[in-house]
């Protein structure tokens, strides 16, 4: 039994990831901010990773030898498909925030996620079959 | 309206003082067509009168019972227990988030109403004033002097459901910035220090969850959308034309 | 500032967000868009297989265009990042002085990803064979 | 000297009208209310801001308070009404007829009105039946019901009233000879239960007001009368709109906010507290709304209520009963000490409920002040959230 915990607070932020209740948008809102925090990790992780690069030859070679394996590949999966993602929302967000399309908004949003979601299983394919 | 009967489970959540907080469990025949308030005023009246809630006009036009029903905020007097549930389902009736609670389900909106009174919101405001962007119809020279209440009812449900209004308990949130488009940056520019700020319309993500609840036309998001261009517009102006923008804020506060 | 009256009860409205910061998050996601789908073209469909070669990548380096691109592309994307995260960090009600400290962090460590970023392009570029 | 202290019961329109009244008299005054503000008859109104036409020819005394209190409302509280006027429209030769009383007993009362042809009201109104016969237009409106008795508590609570709800009386203080002296309150909030001593206890809980006096033992002939309405998802006229006849059931459309509301009926209840909505009702309503505004065939329902009119009840039944309000001191009426019942009325004529029943109380209290509410103009509902209390 807890006490009454009803009003705004830090802690609520689980409340960004549950699905429960919400709409197209509001689930596209916790996507966005899941692949937003992926992204910017995958990022600074990227530019850790091709100092290799600055190790010459042998240094960069022996690492892409190293991630290509499966657990890799998927990872990069990953990556590929959190920037379909937030990349097409995006593109609603710039639109609509300038005021434009704002009444067409939800069909522009499936529209965008139906592309997004062609967009990764086109990946998905090339990734895993190559 | 039907003569058929329902069996539903009412789940309520309970909470008063210091108390613990708990779901209390009533079961109870209905008309399905009956609202979610109806049900909520009948426990109250024949099954625990200790139940506190909010409601004044059961038809839309106060606010006051604004509730969240499954996990959704809805309005409850407007909302019939068949859009809701199922014949032997449950409603599990819970008061607005990111209010403070009086006891039960009711909640104090105080804060919302401030912050309303902030940016100057509209009660009342031209007929012809009443749509984000262009009017319906065209109006008539006479019917530009008539005069109507605002969509907005100040019920809370987009603040309970918009996601940035859980965890951060100064942003404006969705009602407010919506009556802040309203009564508009080019007639009252001081407002753009209040809204292009950091609780202000830059906090909106695209949720769309005020949208999504709003049980009175007022299309939040689409008006916090509106909003942006206005502050986007009047800073793009500033930039060459810094003092004639401060002027005319200066002038508006001291009129 | 303009002087508005707040009723009791209400905060005063915070400085931590801005018409040009939101602005340039907002107008960076279509140059990343731009600029990530020529970066991808190139890096994974460029040669036979990719850039998974020390001597390819070299190679793609060789066009001197594709430095000064990838030079604005990572500006461009470690702001929009950072940023992102800001808003994200602005959501949770930061106190004003765990903002101020985030926000050198960001500049900081924006600037040094950044700095070791064009560093890490004038290596390949002067390792490229001359000639 | 300390300020007599005042109790009010209920926060419904009178209560609250009573409070603003009563503090700007100088007195202390304590509102205890079971629910929230307006959760009773009040909040229900379908918020027609009566110009008196309704009541011209038959119930002159109710007519004439109607107008000259919606003047007074529109001046000091014009943030939660729209001021665009009503309609009086003849659909048939028996309206016709009612139009020759309506348009004397408008001048009787002084109500302003103006003939409008067939053309010229479809040209104002295009939504409106366009059958009709004639139309008059008269100073009506609409109301917040809610925002209005927020914006009288607001300004009371400025003047330093406390209001205190979720709170509900159970019993009366009585001392020994049966005079009040005070109420046994429960605060339902945190289930505390308490005492609140008064020089005066005002009942203020319209329908309710029986239950109330007959814990000290005295009685009130009001006679509760609900009445259906029926909310439509279209603002499908501007005005309010009043079938020209001898009041009926669903003859009048109120819009509001983006909506039209139909009302409304009248009939005799038991249980107070929970009045159910009878389908046969609503169907009603939906069919003579049609007659007015034939759109209402095409429009979503968007909700049916009812609300519990708090009539004055002699021997006559719903819609004999006049509209008018009534004070009474319980000391003259059973000789009981201590309490004012106010009940009755209109929405339309809160504040003279409260200036009659101020009237009263001061005169009990020694009180000399003089009623000014009439030119107080009331501060913005959202103050009384803002106020301490």
């Amino acid at each position: 039994m807890n006490k009454v915990d009803n009003e705004p607070s830090r802690s609520k932020w689980i409340e960004w990831f549950n699905p429960q209740g919400r709409n197209l948008e509001g689930i596209t809102f916790s996507l966005n901010r899941i692949t937003g925090l992926g992204l910017t990790l995958y990022l600074f992780l990227h530019l850790i990773v091709l100092g290799t690069l600055a190790r010459g030859a042998n240094a960069y070679d022996n690492f892409i030898k190293l991630v290509h394996n499966p657990f890799f590949i998927f990872g990069e999966f990953l990556v590929v498909a959190a920037g379909l993602i937030h990349g097409f929302n995006g593109i609603r967000i710039v639109i609509t925030s300038l005021g434009i399309g704002v009444p067409t908004e939800k069909r522009l949003l499936v529209v965008l996620m139906a592309i997004a979601l062609i967009g990764t299983l086109i990946f998905a394919v090339r990734m895993f079959t190559a | 309206m039907s003569n058929i009967r329902w069996k539903v489970t009412f789940q309520i959540y309970r909470a008063k003082g210091d108390g613990p907080v708990h779901f209390d469990t009533f079961f109870l025949d209905v008309d399905p067509d009956e609202y979610v308030l109806d049900g909520v005023e009948r426990l109250w009246a024949f099954h625990d009168r200790s139940l506190c809630y909010r409601h004044a006009c059961h038809h839309s036009t106060c606010g006051a019972c604004g509730m969240r029903v499954n996990g959704v905020e809805k309005l409850t007097c407007i909302t019939p227990i068949r859009e809701v549930t199922t014949d032997g389902g449950t409603l599990r009736i819970e008061p607005l988030r990111n209010f403070p609670v009086v006891s039960d389900l009711a909640v104090d909106m105080g804060s919302l109403y401030l912050r309303m009174d902030q940016v100057h919101a509209k009660s009342v405001l031209p007929v012809t004033e009443a749509e984000i962007e262009k009017s319906p119809r065209d109006w008539s020279a006479e019917d530009q002097q008539y005069i109507r209440l605002s969509d907005c009812i100040e019920c809370g449900l987009c603040i309970s459901a918009c996601p940035i209004s859980a965890t951060d308990a100064d942003y404006l949130g969705p009602a407010v910035l919506a009556g802040a488009q309203q009564t508009g940056l080019s007639k009252d520019p001081a407002l753009v220090e209040i809204v292009d700020s950091e609780d202000g319309v830059w906090r909106c993500h695209s949720a769309y969850e005020c949208t999504a609840v709003c049980p009175s036309f007022v299309d939040p998001a689409r008006r916090i959308m509106n909003l942006r261009r206005q502050v986007l517009g009047q800073r793009w102006q500033g930039l060459f034309n810094r003092k004639g923008a401060q002027n005319l804020a200066v002038e508006e506060v001291t009129r | 500032m303009a002087n508005v009256t707040l009723p009791k009860g209400v905060s005063a409205p915070k400085s931590g967000e801005n018409t040009w910061l939101w602005l340039w998050k907002l107008a960076s996601g279509p140059l990343i868009f731009i600029l990530i789908l020529i970066h991808f073209a190139v890096n994974h469909y460029l040669g036979s297989n990719g850039l998974l070669s020390y001597r390819e990548v070299l190679s793609y380096y060789s066009n001197s265009i594709v430095p000064v691109m990838e030079g604005i592309f990572l500006v461009v994307v470690v702001s929009h990042s950072l940023l992102g995260l800001r808003s994200v960090i602005l959501d949770l009600h930061p106190s004003r002085s765990l903002l101020r400290a985030i926000d050198w962090i960001f500049l900081l460590g924006g600037t040094a990803a950044v700095v070791y970023g064009i560093w890490l392009l004038n290596v390949i570029v002067a390792s490229i064979p001359k000639g | 000297m300390s300020k007599p202290s005042v109790v009010i019961i209920g926060a419904g329109f009178t209560g609250v009208a009573t409070a603003h009244d009563l503090a700007l008299r100088g007195c202390d005054v304590t509102v205890v209310e079971r629910g929230d503000i307006t959760n009773g008859t009040s909040g229900r109104t379908h918020g027609l801001l009566h110009s008196g036409g309704r009541y011209a020819v038959k119930d002159q005394e109710s007519a004439i308070e109607c107008i000259d209190e919606n003047m007074i409302l529109r001046k000091i509280v014009p943030s939660v009404i729209e001021p665009n006027g009503g309609l009086f429209i003849a659909l048939n030769e028996s309206d016709l007829a009612y139009g020759e009383d309506f348009i004397e007993g408008c001048e009787a009362c002084h109500i302003p009105i103006e003939q409008l042809t067939p053309k010229k009201t479809l040209e104002i109104e295009p939504n409106l039946n366009p059958n009709l016969l004639l139309a008059f237009l008269i100073p009506d409106g609409t109301f917040d019901p809610l925002r209005l008795a927020l914006s009288f508590a607001a300004t009371a609570k400025a003047n330093g009233a406390r209001f205190r709800t979720f709170t509900e009386v159970k019993s009366l203080l009585l001392d020994g000879t049966g005079n009040v002296t005070g109420v046994r309150i429960e605060n339902r909030a945190e289930g505390k239960p308490e005492e609140l001593s008064a020089d005066m206890v005002v009942n203020a809980t319209g329908a309710w007001a029986g239950e109330i006096a007959a814990m000290a033992g005295g009685n009130v002939p009001v006679k509760p009368t609900p009445g259906v309405m029926v909310a439509f998802d279209q603002r499908l006229v501007q005005r309010a709109i009043n079938r020209l006849n001898v009041p009926g059931d669903g003859d009048i459309i109120v819009p509001q906010r983006r909506m039209a509301v139909v009302g409304t009926t009248s009939f005799d209840v038991e249980d107070l507290d929970y009045v159910p909505v009878v389908d046969e009702q609503v169907q009603q309503m939906y069919e003579r709304g049609c007659e007015l505004v034939p759109k209402i065939a095409q429009t979503k329902m968007r909700g049916a209520f009812m609300a519990t009119r708090p009539l004055i009840g002699g021997g006559d039944t719903g819609r004999s009963i006049a509209r008018t309000f009534k004070c009474y001191d319980h000391k003259e009426t059973q000789g009981i000490e201590g309490l004012v019942t106010i009940t009755g009325g209109k929405a339309t004529t809160l504040r003279a409920m409260a200036e009659k029943t101020a009237d009263v109380v001061c005169a009990k209290l020694g009180i000399p002040a003089l009623c000014i509410t009439k030119d107080y103009p009331l501060l913005s509902y959202r103050q009384y959230y803002a106020l301490p209390n």
